[in-house]
């Protein structure tokens, strides 16, 4: 299968929906993550289930186009249509399996920046803020971000932490600072996939995607990129991936 | 009791002052109160503080309109769309004026308003640690391994609903998000109803009532009062809308022809709704919910 | 997913071992599980830990049975009667066992669950204060003008509802008490309900859908298993029933030919409810619930 | 209308519902107070409200017989059913003007005991618990307890308190300890009615009921009773106040 054959974000959808784990209970976002779950629910994740932080809990994709987690195509045949607080206690609970967060920025250490850019004082740039992007980071087992790759949103260390990764990446830092969740597994940009040591620390490189090379990665990231051992290649989307893919999106 | 059924212009005089402190948009990307936002602007408020959790475009207009001193939210923006751009030019180069900004997230404004409705100081939580957010935000704190999140106590909370009754008993249904301690949380309740219902169909149902009809002040019939966000089995979301907002509010001179041509212009709802064709919006099919049987014997 | 139903011995077999902390009668004095109750006494569990908040009998069924090692409830007893006998002798005089007892308001044991919930050591609250109850129970503490209430975590909530599908979706209504902080709190909820219904009963009012399936180990279908206690829509409570187990409960001797007569003799709740004039007691008229509508186009 | 025309109770319900203020919102709890806010809604108070910490709230009494709060005929007609914390949540920001609360022991500071008689680690007799009166007691704007006049009942202090009236009686002393309401209004017994110094202490005589004398009151009082100027008599149920009782304990 060619490049053309799939853009970079269905590929990005592609290789985020494989994070996604049967029987899991996944903190669903916006947008792509959405998309995500959709093919991870209809391949090889039968069992996994969406929970959204309007307050919705499903088994499926929803049926129709969304254009917000709240849109009401995504409350036909939810399981659970309940108050915010009551999703965040599970999430608090530790039983969410994965969640995913989008940002503007993220850093070496998986730290996502998507409230200032700037003193918070007096920002060059506000963005729009946590969400429940923090409460995902912090709290979730385990967690992942979409993001395009581009060197301004790749940075060596984002000037304001809202959802931390693994802070300023020494051993143990979550634990001593007493955050729930393991942190960030993987980083999937429109280029490759980062991911983290165990128990957390600097990004590596794990896979780049097909028809880029580690020079347009090093190019395109702020920090520098360690490259371990042989790069392996990212598997391209699969035609069932491609298909529901391009099914929801409709 | 007294009626409580009033045109949004009454309710908005009589219950949301200058400088007040207004929880609005709590169902998050739903049922969003954009009629009684608008009228709000109309009214020229200033100095209000907003309360809720993500925004989708409404906490953007009244900032870019100049009502607002303070923003305490966990995200505003426009939500298919991304950034607000009222809020960025605010934020960073004081257009129309400079705002205080409360940072949160959705769990942690959640806290807030449960700590107000419990009536005491703060509350703990296991999120935010290791988040900058506790730095800028001065009623959030961390000790002992957890953080502690002040009280935020709304003046008025602006709801919008399915349907309500002229007593200020209302439904709404489909994901609530902190709509329920909003309520409980604020001093006074604001409902504005897709439909004004007698009071047989929502005593019919009391696990459906949201809120404690002695916090409600105001009971306000305006269909369409959520567009263009959708409202479960009445209207769709009005996508195209947003898109369009995003684009015009782009420049600070974009936005004052948007604000004019939908707000200012306007003198009230009903005009706004023959402006867009709510009927390619309006959902025509049934998926009713399973009665509940209440009887007594 | 697996399918949960299954009878009620093999759902107290499975989910509640000896030791458990079981939370039961979450509602107070409606919708109480006492087909699953008594199962646990023919099961002749031990040292179980009971939390909730009132208690109508069930309790001091269990207590007299020598099932519990601790209490942590508000209140213990018969509420149209008075006193819980078996409470009393095991409290007074270690019959059949002695029991820790630790006491809370309502409001507190709704706080500790909550608590549990939102997974933090303790909530603060403004109620307790100038009580005794701080003094005597070891999770409960004053500071800085507030009192400090423990995480209560149930390792079971026994729950009994009026309609459930076979994944756990549970539809209760009427007043719900501590019901839903009880199931968020606990690492697994039993469900007995009423009628066994199908998931496009359930789903087609996701609002009312009490806790996450995945929460959820067992459907136990046990039509008049909440008798004596009323089940809105469904069952008229059984006053003489209570004022009978009252009577009879007075002396151990007397408790224990109860026991017998109508737990131990009995080999299901199937039987006992042949031994009652149920149709006395079931609800015959219809107030149905106003429908809402879920459509999205 | 002479003593045999009402009975004890009915007169103690009739002296209740005179608490019951219009448009009060009231936290009534079982037995006796049940049938306090019907007569006060069907007479004095038409607007008044009343609170159930099963979780409901209604605007009328129920239209047949409730063996408990949590009864079906409570739900009909209820005006919010929902969680008790939500209801506790409102009495806690001070919006519940009074409250019931029964007792097995009441004393002259008005503290009440349902927990223990004798050491809690070993007691002679273990009573039910706070139930819901302990949250009344402290948060309640103002409460009145209801209580059959037994010397054993009214006792000088009790062992535990278990519902705070006004502690040890010094002045100040629930503000000093963070008490958010006001205390106890009012104690009545089946012989008389007792009230409270402005700001808490101790309980004095304030009417006694047609037919009783203070002597009888005394004889059965745990504390000695000050009798203030000349105590004034009880006003006996009215005939719409025994019209109501008799209606709905039918």
């Amino acid at each position: 299968m060619s490049d053309a054959a799939y853009t970079p974000q269905e590929l990005m959808v592609a290789v985020a929906s494989r994070e996604i784990r049967d029987h899991d209970l996944v903190f669903v976002g916006m947008r792509l993550p959405i998309l995500a779950y959709a093919v991870a629910r209809n391949n090889h994740a039968p069992h996994a289930r969406g929970l959204f932080e309007v307050g919705l809990m499903r088994d499926r994709p929803a049926e129709r186009y969304l254009g917000t987690m709240g849109d009401p195509p995504n409350v036909v045949g939810a399981l659970w249509a309940t108050r915010m607080s009551n999703v965040m206690a599970l999430m608090a609970q530790g039983l969410v399996d994965l969640g995913f967060i989008g940002g503007a920025e993220v850093d070496r250490f998986g730290n996502l920046n998507t409230s200032y850019v700037g003193a918070p004082s007096n920002p060059e740039v506000k963005l729009p803020g946590s969400g429940g992007g923090a409460d995902i980071a912090i709290l979730s087992r385990r967690w992942v971000t979409l993001m395009n790759h581009e060197r301004r949103r790749l940075v060596d260390r984002v000037s304001f932490i809202t959802s931390p990764g693994y802070g300023d990446g020494t051993p143990g830092w979550r634990q001593k600072n007493g955050l729930l969740g393991a942190g960030p597994a993987a980083i999937v940009t429109t280029l490759c996939m980062f991911r983290f040591p165990e128990g957390g620390g600097k990004a590596y490189l794990d896979t780049i995607h097909p028809g880029h090379s580690l020079d347009e990665v090093r190019e395109n990231t702020g920090w520098m990129v360690d490259a371990v051992g042989e790069i392996k290649t990212t598997p391209p989307p699969t035609a069932s991936e491609l298909e529901v893919i391009r099914k929801v999106q409709a | 009791m007294p009626g409580k059924v009033m045109k949004m212009a009454e309710a908005i005089e009589r219950f949301v002052p200058d400088g007040a402190t207004v929880a609005l948009g709590t169902a998050l990307e739903t049922l969003i109160p954009f009629a009684a936002g608008h009228e709000l602007i109309r009214h020229g408020r200033r100095d209000l503080e907003l309360v809720g959790p993500i925004s989708d475009a409404l906490f953007d207009q009244l900032i870019g309109a100049g009502c607002v001193r303070r923003i305490t939210a966990a995200w505003v923006g426009n939500v298919s769309e991304g950034l607000g751009h009222c809020y960025r030019r605010a934020a960073e180069d004081r257009i129309p004026r400079s705002i205080e900004i409360h940072d949160h997230t959705n769990f942690s404004i959640s806290m807030a308003l449960w700590a107000a409705a419990l009536n005491v100081p703060s509350l703990p939580a296991r999120t935010l640690l290791g988040s900058g957010i506790v730095e800028t935000n001065p009623n959030i704190a961390v000790s002992d391994g957890l953080v502690h999140i002040n009280a935020v106590r709304p003046d008025v909370a602006l709801v919008h609903v399915q349907r309500a009754d002229a007593l200020g008993r209302a439904h709404a249904w489909g994901p609530l998000g902190i709509t329920e301690e909003a309520g409980l949380a604020a001093q006074r309740i604001v409902i504005t109803c897709e439909e004004l219902v007698d009071e047989s169909v929502t005593l019919s149902d009391p696990n459906r009532i949201l809120f404690p009809e002695s916090k409600v002040v105001a009971v306000v019939h305006e269909p369409g009062g959520a567009h263009p966000s959708p409202v479960q089995g009445y209207f769709k979301r009005d996508h195209s809308c947003f898109r369009d907002y995003a684009a015009q509010s782009r420049t600070a001179e974009g936005f004052a022809e948007w604000l004019e041509r939908w707000v200012l212009d306007l003198p009230d709802r009903a005009t706004y709704m023959k402006q867009i064709d709510i009927e390619a919006l309006r959902v025509k099919g049934s998926a009713m919910s399973a009665p509940a049987n209440f009887a007594d014997e």
